[in-house]
């Protein structure tokens, strides 16, 4: 409880508020220098995001994979590594979710936890690989979760091509009914709206994250790796050995986040020239949700209302939608250079003080 | 020997960090060729003294005078523009660069648009000789040893034309012959003209070499009194504000069983040099046996082969005739092994992590602590608080991160986190280094307390005085081998010191890596 | 086959009239891929109709591009919700979304470009490319100095493999000596890529490519306008549209023109003419004009081989040549 | 005779497909040396390109003819810059984390650059083809010796990296600027106690970052692409990180490793044009520049360390 007191007061709370807002404000000035009416823009944003159901269900279901490849992220910053490798591991997620989807026939009750599992499995492979390269031959993990994207954006295709295609087509077969993850009368409540079970997962393994670094004796292990290796090397753990659990337990937030697009969202895979790009803002959101697991869900939400919301934006008031990754990037700005907002808020602390002085 | 205007005069000045006031209104003097001694207990305020003289921190309240004129200092050039200098409490050198690159750095002498660095080296060799400090120009600095980082320190300073030097704990992580060596470099300085300001814990060194002693106590100037007229007992009591005893007084060792043996170990350093050449020797139970030895002759590589820490090619380490060679940390550990060690930063503490979970780096696993992979907070702050309890550790709660702690504190969580576990054996590596006299007496009461239970412990220590306090036997390490063996009352520090060199030959102050082959 | 009337879309102010002029009420949307309406393809090709169908007629046109696979239902759902008369969906692999959508939306009309879906309220519209490959294949098989050919496929994907197809049939067809390299890039939307894939076939030997990939084929364009610069002679053969309009006929052979333009400016006019065919698959080839070269080929191909061209084109219309599509 | 000229034909391809590699890979350098993480090449990069195309193209618009792409690459700097100078205030002046900060440099240049290009040219995504990029230099007599020729057969921007690269290595490793500027990275209190000014020498590695990047992308668009669109950077500025650590922060290093990408992506067509695409899946052909790198990282023997204080805003209060 005290806790939560401390978490949820004083400038924690108040600076990335008012980095939102100047975030916001920097996007409108920009519309403003070039000739758009920035209240009509944002109006729109809102709009299309909270205007029906329809779209609100989806703006969830932007949000869903945000909130996982944030987890994955922000974990691996925990431990002391960089994971650009989200991406990748998404897309092995994406891969083993479609493999068992399409080729194996099971009753829905196992078919369809096996999809999730195996996903979720492979994304934490692929994480793995790259803490092996790490732990083993001492690869630095920027280079290599780089070098795997595109591995795995290759290898995903091959997949699909070999042996999921749908003849004269660019994407797999639909997979199978019992593997799909999509709730009939979720749908039907938003309209329509792609919204899946994979929401409460990606809150779940929120909560996870949490219990993990702080309740076990493995997450203990893990934080005094990421803090200081050659400690947790005097300390007797097995420094190697959780860099690798460290990238496989972030693959699997991210493998899971690629394989509820599959089961949830698409039920198909796509042969894909370019990359999904839900890794890389996982590392704007981790960044933005300053690594922890509730900034995570927040910043996850305010990331994908803000894009999901930029399309409305460019349909109505014409604003090219390109603009809503200038308010996120100042967002982010403000939130790490938090200094220039306590610069800007001094003044009203000194006022208010000054005010309380004198009473 | 002091002119009636004293070089520096510092004025009332007082230097507030949050919820501490570091300096309170503190005035010394130094005076033209006097060296002048700061002491004071750890986190008295002597270095946030020091930096504000060097223009690396402003004061807050206050005024420096310079021969008798205010001066501001504003930035360490302004300092360095007035003729101060200062060698730091931790060195300030960039690992990667030789001698002479850290030397001129700021400074470098040009010849065009490039660096002249033949100019360069000619002028450190010059200086070097000048002043006595023998340094390699071109040796980089992760490769020599840490007396010479000191002289490079010292040429530095000179380099710039100081002619007031601050030294702050310059002898803490020296060897004894480096101390020696430093001792006469500090007279020769002062011979010619420079005025110096030392801080040390050592009040040994005090006594030999200082003017004038200023205390320091919570930030405040205690006293200021001619060497001539004090001695070290005072110092000490002034210092600490209580009576300190400096004999550590013990009962003769009653030795057992062997725990510790350790048989014609060998291991290569981290340049893939043979660190440990064989080495043979064995520690019983009920006794402290200490290792005696100039920094770099395998001191480092012994402790991290005996915890685990470095793989050993040859021979074999057994701990309670249990053969553990090249186990891993954790296995040795839990045979009855408790490790105090030598950087303490590096691996005894997370220092992001709490003061409780630090207390709890080794055993967080244990059944008490962890059921079914769930970690136990309750248990885990509940064996803090009796530890802090215990061992007196200072900290304002069991939740502040331990980095907010001063290195006394931090010491003791470590000792307190180690004899806890109850070993049989117990290595302690430099384990009062920085520390001050008040830390250094309750370090030595523990590991004599161990030794009384009836454990073996083994003292690594490059502090001579400590290891013939402390020691019930006496090993010395030269180039990865013991040499000799002694009891500590039964020798002289010329006797160790030969040892310590390598037989009788006169040893080499410089580069010992360099010269291993 | 049950066509949904008229009646299912409210709007019968426009059936009387159906000539140009009166579609003011219609209301057209158009959901690109990831490419946008600057492709320099069938995106931009299918929004240049629906610009000028706008003026013409003036109907309501908008377009949105989607930002990634994900956004296709959502945007595709913009148009639908908002009860826009007709939407369309741009592009091969749109195709699943706009099925889940037409199938949840079973009164909203829909057409697709480049694929087929076999609803009752969409209208697919797809392009025997092979055939207008097949053309320019027999044009750079006569034309070829080295023998040497080559092909830059965007993705390894079937339509593309159609325009491979075709166009290893027309060259086979027309000189079997000829050898034709073929360089896949993965992407249609790297022009990077489609330049060094060209500089390597050059260096080869080829000196012509007939690449078939988006804007990475812009890339193709690049290097053959260097090696131009540099003195060298090489061809490219344009693709979807009349790229010498871009590139300059000095480095643009012949087009292998492909029009989305007209189908899709056809219709949405059918529709606002009250006869919009739900259910119906439009495959345009050489015979409907779907496809086929560009008009001003004459300027860099000689007489006697458009003459043959003519003669392959008669036969491939008439069924006597098959073009392969794989 | 025939191989020599495909050796020659290789290496050439090979610099063309480094050559922004190695101008972003040495601003990497300079930023990471100064110690402060710059994860924000891409974004620069996407700004150069930017910058080189639009100010290219109102060059040429302006009728400047074969000197719009040098017109370009000025305009490339400045918007390098002006994108590193955010990366510098955030990580330097106002000691924000220098990872966001990078990401954020990500965000903002893509999301100003297309924002702009939109609101330039009547909403298209991209914009318009340039007639008068560079163009590789002929230069007589030598163009037409069998292998240097073909070699030498190169863009000015090629020539400008790796003359670049010994600038680098020159100012780094024989200037008093680059000595400040490492120890600068290595250990700031031991700069900033010299006299060195901290704030300000990394002020210069960041911006220095910006100048190189930002040329970095202009190349991408002055010679290959033509123009500026959402994607034409899309990734390289993440390879040219790789290219800086696999080149141990060394510009020497650096050119090597991006000699390396270069190499493996030339790998990728030569590969195809001898037909091995029947034999093996393109897909994996594609994944072979990649590969090839994580295979080479596993088999190297020695070990890189960035600059000790990489990431770490000076605080000359804190310990
Ligand atoms: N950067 C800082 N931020 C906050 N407080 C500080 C800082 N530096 C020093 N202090 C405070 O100032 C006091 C004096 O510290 P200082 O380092 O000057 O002690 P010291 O006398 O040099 O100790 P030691 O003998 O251990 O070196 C400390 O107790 C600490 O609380
Ligand atoms: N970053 C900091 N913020 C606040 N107080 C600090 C900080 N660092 C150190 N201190 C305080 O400074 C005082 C002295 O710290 P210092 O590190 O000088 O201790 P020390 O005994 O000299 O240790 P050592 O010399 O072994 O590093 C301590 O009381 C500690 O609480
Ligand atoms: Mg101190
Ligand atoms: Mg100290």
């Amino acid at each position: 409880m005290g806790r939560l007191i401390k978490v949820t007061s004083g400038n924690t709370v108040l600076v990335p508020l008012i980095a939102i807002l100047l975030g916001l404000l920097t996007g409108a000035v920009v519309m403003l220098i070039g000739g758009y009416n920035p209240i009509v823009a944002y109006a729109a944003l809102l709009e299309r995001v909270f205007g029906n159901i329809y779209d609100f269900g989806e703006t969830i279901r932007q949000i869903t994979p945000l909130i996982l490849t944030g987890l994955s992220v922000a974990f691996a910053f925990r431990t002391g590594l960089f994971n650009i490798g989200a991406e990748g591991q998404f897309i092995l997620g994406m891969t083993g979710a479609t493999l068992i989807g399409d080729q194996v026939s099971l009753p829905a009750y196992i078919h369809l936890p096996l999809a999730i599992i195996v996903g979720a499995l492979l994304g934490g492979f692929w994480g793995a690989i790259a803490g092996w390269l790490k732990a083993k031959r001492g690869v630095n993990e920027v280079i290599s979760t780089i070098m795997l994207n595109w591995i795995a954006l290759y290898l995903g295709n091959y997949i699909v091509k070999a042996f999921l295609l749908e003849p004269g087509m660019q994407d797999s077969r639909i997979i199978k009914s019992t593997a799909i993850l999509s709730v009939d009368w979720l749908t039907n409540l938003f309209d329509g709206a792609r919204v899946h079970w994979g929401i409460l997962i990606a809150l779940l393994a929120a909560y996870a994250f949490y219990l993990i670094l702080w309740k076990t004796k493995q997450g203990f292990e893990l934080r005094a790796v990421g803090l200081n290796p050659y400690a947790a090397e005097y300390a007797g753990m097995n420094v190697g050995r959780n860099i690798m659990k460290a990238m496989f337990i972030g693959g699997v937030f991210a493998g899971l986040a690629g394989a509820f697009e599959i089961l949830g969202v698409f039920h198909y895979q796509s042969i894909a020239s370019a990359f999904p790009g839900y890794g890389l803002d996982g590392i704007a959101v981790s960044l933005l949700g300053m690594n922890s697991p509730l900034g995570v869900v927040l910043a996850a939400c305010l990331f994908g209302v803000l894009t999901y919301g930029s399309a409305g934006m460019s349909f109505a008031a014409d604003v090219p939608p390109e603009l809503i990754r200038v308010v996120i990037g100042a967002i982010i700005f403000f939130i790490a250079a938090q200094a220039i907002v306590r610069l800007i808020i001094a003044p009203f602390y000194a006022k208010r003080n000054k005010a309380q002085g004198g009473s | 020997m002091s002119t009636n205007v004293p070089v520096v005069e510092l004025l009332g000045i007082t230097k507030r960090f949050p919820g501490i006031v570091a300096n309170d209104a503190i005035s010394l003097k130094l005076h033209k060729g006097e060296i002048l001694a700061l002491l004071g207990e750890n986190g008295a305020g002597k270095s946030t003294l020091m930096n504000i003289l060097f223009g690396l921190y402003q004061p807050d309240e206050g005024e420096i005078q310079m021969n008798g004129k205010p001066v501001i200092i504003d930035s360490p050039n302004t300092a360095i523009s007035l003729g101060i200098g200062m060698v730091h409490q931790h060195f300030k050198l960039v690992q990667p660069f030789t001698v002479t690159e850290n030397i001129v750095l700021g400074m470098e002498p040009r010849k065009g648009m490039n660096i002249d660095y033949q100019a360069a080296t000619r002028k450190v060799k010059e200086l070097s000789e000048q002043y006595g400090l023998s340094i390699d120009p071109n040796a980089r600095i992760a490769d020599i040893s840490v007396g010479m980082q000191q002289r490079v320190e010292i040429v530095k300073t000179l380099f710039r034309g100081a002619d007031i030097l601050i030294f702050d704990e310059p002898t803490a992580v020296l060897t004894p012959q480096e101390i020696e060596e430093l001792m006469a470099i500090l007279r020769k300085l002062v011979a010619e003209g420079k005025s110096i300001i030392l801080i040390t814990h050592k009040l040994k060194e005090i006594m030999q070499i200082a003017d004038t002693v200023t205390i320091i106590r919570r930030g405040k100037v205690i006293d200021t009194v001619k060497k001539t007229e004090t001695n070290t007992q005072h110092l000490a009591e002034q210092m600490v504000g209580r009576k300190v005893s400096f004999q550590v007084d013990k009962k003769p060792s009653q030795p057992k069983l062997p725990v510790l043996e350790v048989r014609g170990l060998h291991c290569h350093g981290p340049r893939g040099e043979e660190a440990l050449n064989g080495i043979t020797f064995g520690v019983r139970a009920g006794e402290i046996l200490g290792i005696a030895g100039v920094d770099g002759n395998g001191q480092s590589e012994l402790i991290e082969v005996l915890t685990g820490l470095r793989k050993s090619y040859r021979g074999d380490v057994a701990i309670n005739s249990t053969n553990v060679t090249n186990w891993s940390p954790r296995k040795i550990t839990e045979s009855g092994l408790a490790h105090i060690p030598e950087d303490r930063h590096k691996r005894g503490l997370v220092l992001d992590f709490s003061v409780s979970e630090n207390l709890v780096l080794e055993t967080y696993f244990y059944p008490q602590f962890n059921k079914n992979g769930l970690l136990s907070y309750d248990a885990i702050d509940r064996h803090a608080e009796k530890l802090i309890e215990r061992y007196d550790i200072r900290t304002p709660s069991i939740h502040s991160v331990i980095r907010s702690l001063s290195g006394g504190n931090q010491q003791k969580v470590i000792i307190a986190r180690e004899i806890e576990r109850n070993p049989e054996l117990l290595i302690a590596a430099q384990p009062t280094r920085g520390l001050d006299v008040g830390a250094i007496e309750f370090v030595h009461r523990q590991l004599i307390e161990q030794r009384d239970k009836g454990k073996a412990v083994l003292l690594i220590s490059f502090e001579l005085d400590e290891i013939r306090n402390v020691s019930d036997r006496i090993a010395v390490i030269y180039e990865g081998q013991i040499v000799g063996e002694v009891m500590p009352h039964e020798t002289t520090d010329q006797e160790l010191g030969l040892m310590m060199a390598g037989s009788k030959e006169s040893k080499e102050g410089g580069d010992k890596h360099g010269s291993t082959h | 086959k049950p066509s949904p009337t008229s009646e299912a879309n409210p709007s019968p102010g426009a059936s009387p009239g159906g000539a140009a002029g009166s579609g003011k009420d219609f209301k057209f949307g158009m959901v690109t891929d990831v490419g946008g309406i600057n492709d320099k393809s069938f995106n931009q090709s299918a929004w240049e109709a629906l610009q000028k169908l706008g003026k013409d007629t003036g109907a309501n046109v908008k377009y949105l591009q989607s930002k990634s696979d994900a956004d296709f239902v959502p945007n595709l759902n913009q148009f639908v919700k908002g009860k826009y008369n007709l939407t369309w969906g741009i592009g091969f692999i749109i195709e699943k979304a706009l099925k889940q959508v037409a199938q949840q939306n079973p009164d909203a009309k829909l057409a697709i470009v480049d694929n087929v879906v076999d609803l009752p309220n969409v209208t697919s519209v797809t392009f025997a490319e092979q055939e207008g490959s097949f053309l320019v294949g027999v044009i750079a098989g006569l034309m070829t100095k080295t023998n040497k050919i080559g092909f830059v496929g965007g993705m390894d994907i079937p339509v593309i493999k159609r325009f491979e197809a075709g166009f290893r049939a027309g060259i086979k067809a027309a000189n079997p000596q000829a050898q034709l390299i073929t360089n896949y890039t993965g992407t249609f939307d790297k022009p990077d890529l489609g330049k060094s894939a060209a500089a390597t076939l050059y260096n080869g030997g080829a000196d012509i490519i007939f690449p078939s990939a988006g804007a990475t084929g812009s890339g193709v364009f690049n290097e053959a306008k260097d090696r131009s610069k540099a003195g060298k002679k090489v061809w490219v053969i344009g693709v979807d549209k009349d790229q010498s309009v871009e590139f300059g006929t000095d480095i643009t052979l012949t087009s292998m023109i492909k029009r989305v333009d007209e189908a899709v400016y056809k219709i949405c006019n059918d529709m606002i003419a009250g006869n919009f065919k739900g259910g119906q698959v439009t495959n345009l080839g050489l015979k409907d004009n779907g496809v086929g070269i560009a008009d001003n080929s004459n300027i860099n191909v000689p007489e006697d081989v458009l003459k043959k061209v003519e003669e392959y084109k008669a036969k491939i219309i008439s069924g006597e040549i098959k073009v392969p599509d794989k | 005779m025939e191989f020599l000229n495909l050796l020659g034909q290789t290496i050439n391809i090979t610099l063309v497909f480094s050559t922004a590699l190695i101008l972003a890979g040495l601003g990497g350098v300079f930023s990471e040396r100064s110690g402060v993480i710059n994860i924000g090449l891409e974004g620069i990069m996407i700004a150069g390109a930017f910058g080189a195309a639009v100010f290219s193209y109102y060059a040429e618009d302006a009728g400047m003819g074969e000197l719009s792409p040098y017109i370009g690459l000025l305009a490339a700097i400045l918007l390098g810059v002006i994108f590193a100078w955010i990366h510098a205030i955030a990580s330097i002046r106002f000691k924000a984390n220098q990872v966001v900060s990078g990401v954020v440099i990500n965000f903002l240049a893509l999301g100003m650059t297309v924002y702009l290009v939109k609101l330039l040219f009547e909403g298209s995504g991209q914009s318009p083809t340039l007639q008068f990029a560079f163009t590789k230099l002929t230069i007589p007599g030598v163009t037409d010796i069998p292998f240097i020729g073909t070699v030498l057969h190169a863009y000015p921007t090629t020539y400008l990296a790796i003359i670049l690269v010994f600038i680098a290595y020159y100012v780094l490793y024989r200037t008093p600027f680059g000595l400040r500027l490492r120890a600068v990275g290595e250990h700031p209190s031991a700069a900033d106690t010299v006299g060195v000014q901290v704030l300000r020498t990394r002020y210069i590695g960041v911006l220095l970052s910006g100048v190189l990047a930002g040329l970095g992308g202009a190349t991408i668009t002055l010679t290959t692409t033509s123009m500026f669109s959402h994607n034409t950077i899309s990734g390289q500025g993440f390879i040219a990180i790789a290219a800086m650590i696999f080149g141990k922060w060394h510009p020497v290093g650096v050119f090597g490793a991006a000699c390396f990408f270069g190499l493996s992506q030339a790998l990728k067509d030569l590969l195809q044009m001898y037909g091995l695409s029947n034999w093996i899946p393109s897909e994996f052909i594609y994944m072979l520049p990649y590969l090839f790198t994580v295979l080479v990282l596993i088999g190297a023997v020695s070990r890189a360390y960035p600059p000790a204080a990489l990431g770490e805003p000076y605080d000359p209060g804190k310990r």
